[in-house]
């Protein structure tokens, strides 16, 4: 939980489960949870439901959910911590710092290598 | 004793200014709210943060205050429609003085905080003392005797 | 030598379980000036007080101390019992030990240690405290309400009722406001026309209320019991004397404007009154929309007028008043849609607020009431409603709850199956809430009589399709998406303060929230009056509320009203600025930072060497100043100084609180 | 400078014949080179007895306020800076304007006598006179010449208002404007950190013998009794104490904020050289910062912007620079 908090940065506990950013959402006919119940789920404490769900991979990261929420709860960016967690649960780093001036040379683009190091670095 | 252990022993005294209907009413408030703060924080009430002149200010760190707070209410808010306008100009300016003239700006705060927020008066209070706290003691303007 | 008393109190454990009593008197009775220091339980209580009174007299002390809750809570309780004994009351002061400082710290030692300092910056400024007067000025016997919907209807005739000339003013050409608007009013679906209108005729009827419709406050100066406004009363084209109120005149009227009163839903005249019960029943001209005055052409009103009436060369008039008190009951706006660009509002016809719904279900609104669909007026079949459009959005709209939309959008759905009983209402809420007299009572008749269907959760967006609205919600109760094609989507805007509110705050000199609903002077204690003494406030200028709340609270800031204007004289509050002459140089920096314009400059003839000699000097009004003292603070050699915070004072309380 | 010399007495003695004026207000030379003293001359016939020269340097506006404010009317000489000082006291009502009649002089610089003496040529020198922007110093048996601006006040250098911005006669042209940065030095403190700062204000500052020159030749200071003069209550201890002189200095800095019209007279009367424009123009780069440009002293009926405000200002006390 506090994991998700420190990547996410969002206060889960803002929400008071209006509904808004399912009812916006685009895809959620394909989540097998809706994004106002994975808020709900979290703010239960049972992270566990939620990164098993096929949801946190269905969403888009469009931002609708972000932009209507009148709680200024950034849904999109709890799912990409979700996603975050799990990715960094399944390996070591797979970025080292010692490897980046062979990457930058061989002209692979910066921003790649940032978010590189965002997602797979523990 | 080492610099280590003053720093310990260190309690700073912080005088702190505020208006009657806004901030004092808040330093209430925090009151009835049990939310502690450092005792090391003395507050003069006075009616508003535009009664508040650059000498009380001065006096207070030749008196050997080690931090000073001027705390009234939110502009627009002014019980006294203007006077922490007044205020903002007079202390923004004072405060940019004494750092030129050498005293941590940290020294002198102002802030907006209304009778409604006890929470915020004590934080805000926390916060200066935390911050005077590893400043250390006021020697620059305090009287030698 | 001074002969201070400190009395300290232990409020029960509240101070003395923090605070170590024993020592803090023995600290006092060290400090300079102190003749006396002692303890009760109680201080505020029976036997405290009688202590005071008695240790005053025994001890003759000419000052006295008082260590205990804050000075918000019982200074004036305190200041009361000194005057019993024969001080002046203003030679007490309070040291705020406890919610200052037993309440706030946890370490004993550390709290007394304060307790002891504050005690001694409290005896610092109280051996320099001066015996101070309050003075008597004259009551003006008249009162100004501001905005002439229920509210200041209400509290016009309340005060008129108690014998007081009151005028009410109003911006638009009618009294009535946002009530006159409305159809049925929730719990009890009585019609509001029929208990405003009333209302509106006792108002104008009424001898001692003056109305001033299409009228507006220009100014405002002066002080309780003695405010001076300026009034601009529109230039109505209309000689109010002539009218007979036949309404041939915009019968013929060849302009057609979008109606205000309808929320734009229909069309009225360049010459109009706003609706057919408006009060005065007098028209006016719309100058911006008027073909005579835009093009000097036309001219109509004025030839078919029997009574002529119709004055084009009318022009604003500025009244000057005076007024012990104003009452301030400007009312509300809905939420501009701007930025709610999911719901679709203004993009398609059928998508209306819920004022608009008002009209539209009204008799006397546009299509007679029949509730049709604005774009083809047909009968709708499904309807969505949504609560907390704007309101509870901290992100895009407001953060508070508009508190009257649960109540009326169950009205809605309600009227709705009156009219077309085959239609079906679609709720969409967060919370219902209903607290109120028959409040749930009704919300449960639309669900199970009316068979409204409510949704947990709200719209995510709403599009056309066809000639339907597809509405995309939630329900989060059962956990699904929810797609509705609607007929109707009516959304219940936040309420927000009139667009202007912050300027007429400014204008009044009283307070307003973030959100600029202005600010009563205490939130439970004292819920109808301003933070500025003879300015009262009524109806949702201040907060949103129901028609109930809004007619109590307006018969409540009457009453206070009232009891202002049933005063012959007020004293004032004697800790006022004062000149010292002889310092003062005649700047005037204090006028310019004097907030009241209760500094001037006086003319001073004095003799130099023995010769004459004028200078100018500044001279305080006491009955406008309010005692904020910034003229203190700006004055360079000190030479304007405020009473019972002077700079000898806070130089002493400095000095004492440093040591 | 010599022309308008003549043109000073001619006038002097004009006015006072008229009767237009029962005083006229002027400068006098002393003895020495470096003398031009203020002097009061009630008859024409005493009008050959001013001078115009480049050490005319005292404000004569000061003069207005006690001495002479049971004269009918009194003419003046003013400088760009001795101008603005004027609609300072104007700001402050402590002057009339009606009762001075204002000689504009305007002044392309004065020559600081210190500068002189640093430079070695103060020995045997007998006057300096100004030819464009070149100085003779006049010996008894030599001539020495020299690029003016070396010799200037720093003031000077600075001036933004060499011509007088109110008067009722000019004498002479108007002299083009060409000022030199005068924010430098106050740049250069900014860009310390704040315990130099302390260090150099602490030098400062001790030095400091509480003789109010500053307080008293200054056109913005016009109290009748200064609130350090006072006893009750007493704001300014006496003790010679490094806190009680930084006090006098803070607060008399600030008591100028907004009002202070740069004229330098502080820094230039200070005996012991505590550089008193740094403290009034840090003010005024702040103010100028945080509220636009404001120049004291140009028009009276403006408002200080110290006594006044705007619901949009900054709050600037929230700016935190780190300890």
């Amino acid at each position: 939980m506090q994991e998700l908090a420190e990547i996410s940065g969002e206060k889960i506990n803002d929400c008071y489960q209006c509904g808004k950013c399912t009812a916006a959402c685009p895809v959620n006919p394909f989540m097998d949870i809706l994004p106002h119940q994975v808020l709900r789920l979290l703010q239960l404490g049972q992270v566990e439901q939620v990164l098993q769900s096929k949801t946190i991979w269905v969403c888009a990261t469009c931002f609708t959910c972000a932009g209507r929420c009148p709680r200024d709860v950034d849904l999109s960016v709890v799912m990409e911590a979700l996603r975050a967690i799990l990715l960094r649960q399944r390996g070591g780093s797979r970025l080292k710092g010692e490897d980046m001036p062979c990457l930058i040379r061989k002209g692979m683009p910066e921003q790649g290598i940032v978010s590189g190091f965002r997602k797979y670095t523990k | 004793m080492s610099v280590a252990a003053k720093t310990q022993d260190f309690e700073p005294l912080i005088v702190a200014f505020c208006c009657n209907w806004c901030s004092y009413a808040g330093a209430d408030l925090a009151g009835t709210g049990r939310m502690s703060y450092p005792a090391n924080i003395r507050v003069i009430r006075v009616p508003c943060s535009s009664r508040v002149s650059p000498n009380f200010i001065l006096r207070a760190f030749q008196r050997g205050a080690d931090g000073v707070v001027v705390a009234g209410c939110h502009p627009g808010d002014c019980h006294y429609v203007s006077g922490n306008y007044h205020a903002r100009r007079r202390f923004s300016m004072l405060r940019r003085f004494l750092e030129f003239v050498g005293i941590e700006a940290e020294r002198l705060e102002v802030h907006w905080i209304s009778a409604s927020e006890g929470s915020r008066f004590a934080q805000v209070m926390q916060d200066i003392t935390d911050k005077i706290r590893v400043l250390g003691p006021n020697r620059k303007l305090r009287d030698s005797r | 030598m001074r002969r201070i008393g400190v009395f300290i109190c232990w409020c029960g454990t509240n101070i003395a379980a923090t605070v170590d009593i024993e020592t803090v008197i023995k600290e006092a009775r060290e400090m300079p000036g102190v003749v006396y220091a002692g303890d009760n339980k109680y201080m505020c209580s029976e036997t405290g007080q009688t202590q005071i009174k008695g240790t005053i007299v025994q001890q003759k002390l000419d000052r006295v101390v008082i260590a205990s809750c804050s000075p918000r809570m019982h200074e004036l309780t305190f200041r009361k019992t000194a005057a019993a004994a024969g001080l002046n009351p203003y030679l007490v002061e309070i040291a705020n030990v406890r919610e200052h400082c037993s309440w706030v710290h946890k370490d004993k030692d550390a709290a007394t240690v304060k307790a002891v300092a504050l005690i001694r910056t409290a005896v610092a400024k109280a051996a320099l405290d001066t015996g101070l007067e309050p003075q008597e000025f004259v009551v003006t016997r008249r009162a100004l309400v501001i905005g002439g919907g229920i509210a200041g209807i209400q509290a016009a005739l309340d005060i008129a009722e108690a014998g007081y000339a009151v005028d009410l003013v109003e911006r638009t050409p009618s009294i009535g406001g946002r009530m006159a608007q409305l159809d049925k009013t929730f719990p009890t679906l009585d019609c509001s026309a029929c208990i405003l209108t009333p209302k509106m005729v006792d108002a104008a009827a009424h001898p001692n209320i003056n109305l001033l419709t299409y009228s507006e406050v220009e100014e405002v100066e002066g002080y309780v019991g003695n405010f001076e406004v300026t009034i601009r009363q529109k230039a109505r084209s209309v000689d109010a004397a002539k009218c007979t109120g036949c309404g041939l005149c915009f019968e013929k009227c060849p302009s057609k404007v979008k109606s205000e009163f309808d929320e734009g839903l229909a069309l009225r005249k360049a010459i109009y009154v706003p609706f057919p019960q408006a009060v005065p029943n007098i028209p006016v001209i719309d100058r911006d929309h008027c073909r005579w005055f835009s093009k000097k052409k036309c001219g109509v009103c004025k030839k078919v007028c029997p009574a002529s009436a119709v004055d084009f060369e009318q022009s604003d008039v500025l009244i000057k008043q005076k007024y012990g008190a104003i009452v301030v009951a400007t009312g509300f706006d809905l939420i501009g849609f701007e930025i709610f660009g999911e719901f679709g509002y203004g993009k398609h016809p059928d998508i209306i607020t819920s004022m608009e719904f008002e009209r539209l279900v009204n008799a006397s609104g546009p299509g007679g009431g029949k509730l049709l669909k604005p774009s083809n007026q047909q009968p709708p079949k499904n309807v969505v409603f949504v609560h907390c459009v704007g309101s509870r959005d901290k992100s895009r709209g407001k953060p508070y709850c508009s508190k009257i939309c649960c109540m009326y959008t169950a009205k809605h759905a309600v009227l709705l199956k009156e009219k077309h009983p085959e239609a079906q209402a679609y709720v969409f809420y967060i919370d219902v809430r209903t607290a109120g007299k028959d409040f749930e009572e009704f919300h449960r008749r639309a669900v199970e009589e009316y068979a409204a269907v409510y949704l947990r959760g709200l719209v995510g967006k709403v599009f056309p399709s066809g000639d339907k609205l597809l509405v995309n919600g939630v329900d989060t109760l059962s956990n699904q998406a929810v797609e509705i094609e609607a007929d109707l989507v009516v959304l219940a805007a936040a309420l927000t303060p009139r667009h202007d509110a912050e300027g007429l705050a400014r204008m009044l000199g009283i307070g307003s929230d973030a959100h600029n609903f202005f600010v009563e002077a205490h939130p439970k204690l004292r819920p109808v009056e301003s933070h500025t003494a003879g300015l009262f406030l009524a109806g949702t200028c201040q907060g949103p509320r129901d028609i109930p709340e809004t007619v109590a609270q307006a018969g409540a800031a009457a009453a206070k009203a009232i009891a202002l204007l049933n005063k012959e004289t007020l004293l004032s509050d004697p800790c006022v600025s004062a000149v010292d002459e002889s310092l003062c140089t005649g700047c005037l920096a204090c006028l310019k930072v004097c907030p009241y314009k209760a500094i001037s400059d006086k003319p001073l003839t004095e003799k130099v060497h023995g010769r004459q000699r004028r200078r100018l000097v500044a001279e305080v009004n006491k009955a406008l100043c309010q005692g904020c003292g910034a003229c203190s603070a700006a004055c360079r050699p000190g030479a304007m100084n405020l009473l019972g915070f002077s700079n000898e004072q806070l130089l002493a309380e400095v000095d004492a609180i440093c040591l | 400078m010599k022309e308008i010399m003549q043109k000073m007495r001619a006038e002097a003695a004009r006015v006072l014949s008229s009767g237009e004026v029962d005083l006229v207000l002027g400068w006098e030379k002393g003895d020495l080179w470096w003398q031009s003293y203020p002097v009061f001359i009630e008859n024409e016939k005493k009008a050959e007895l001013l001078t115009w020269d480049l050490f005319c340097v005292p404000n004569l506006a000061k003069y207005l306020l006690e001495e002479i404010w049971h004269k009918k009317r009194v003419a003046l000489f003013f400088k760009g800076c001795d101008a603005l000082g004027f609609n300072q006291l104007m700001q402050d009502k402590r002057v009339d304007r009606e009762k001075a009649f204002i000689f504009a002089v305007p002044c392309s610089g004065l020559v600081d006598p210190q500068k002189v003496e640093r430079a070695g040529l103060h020995q045997g020198l007998l006057r300096v006179e100004r030819l464009g922007d070149e100085l003779t110093f006049v010996y008894k048996d030599r001539e020495k010449k020299t690029a003016a601006p070396w010799f200037y006040y720093d003031k000077c250098l600075t001036c933004r208002y060499p011509n007088p911005v109110v008067f009722d006669f000019m004498l002479g042209e108007p002299v083009p404007v060409n000022p030199r940065e005068r924010f430098t030095a106050v740049k250069e403190l900014e860009g310390q950190n704040v315990d130099a700062r302390f260090q150099y204000w602490q030098r400062q500052f001790s030095r400091c013998i509480r003789c109010f020159a500053c307080r008293n030749v200054c056109p913005a200071c016009s109290c009748r009794e200064c609130i350090f003069d006072l006893t009750s209550p007493r704001w300014l201890g006496k003790a010679t104490e490094l806190s009680e002189n930084q006090f006098y200095h803070i607060t008399r800095a600030f008591h100028m904020a907004g009002r202070c019209v740069d004229c330098g007279e502080c820094a230039r009367v200070c005996p012991v050289q505590i550089p008193l424009t740094s403290l009034n123009r840090k003010l005024i780069k702040d103010i100028d910062e945080l509220y636009g440009p404001y120049d004291a002293g140009v028009d009276p009926q403006k408002v200080p912007p110290l006594v006044t405000f705007n619901p949009g200002d900054p709050a600037a006390f929230l700016e935190s620079k780190g300890v």
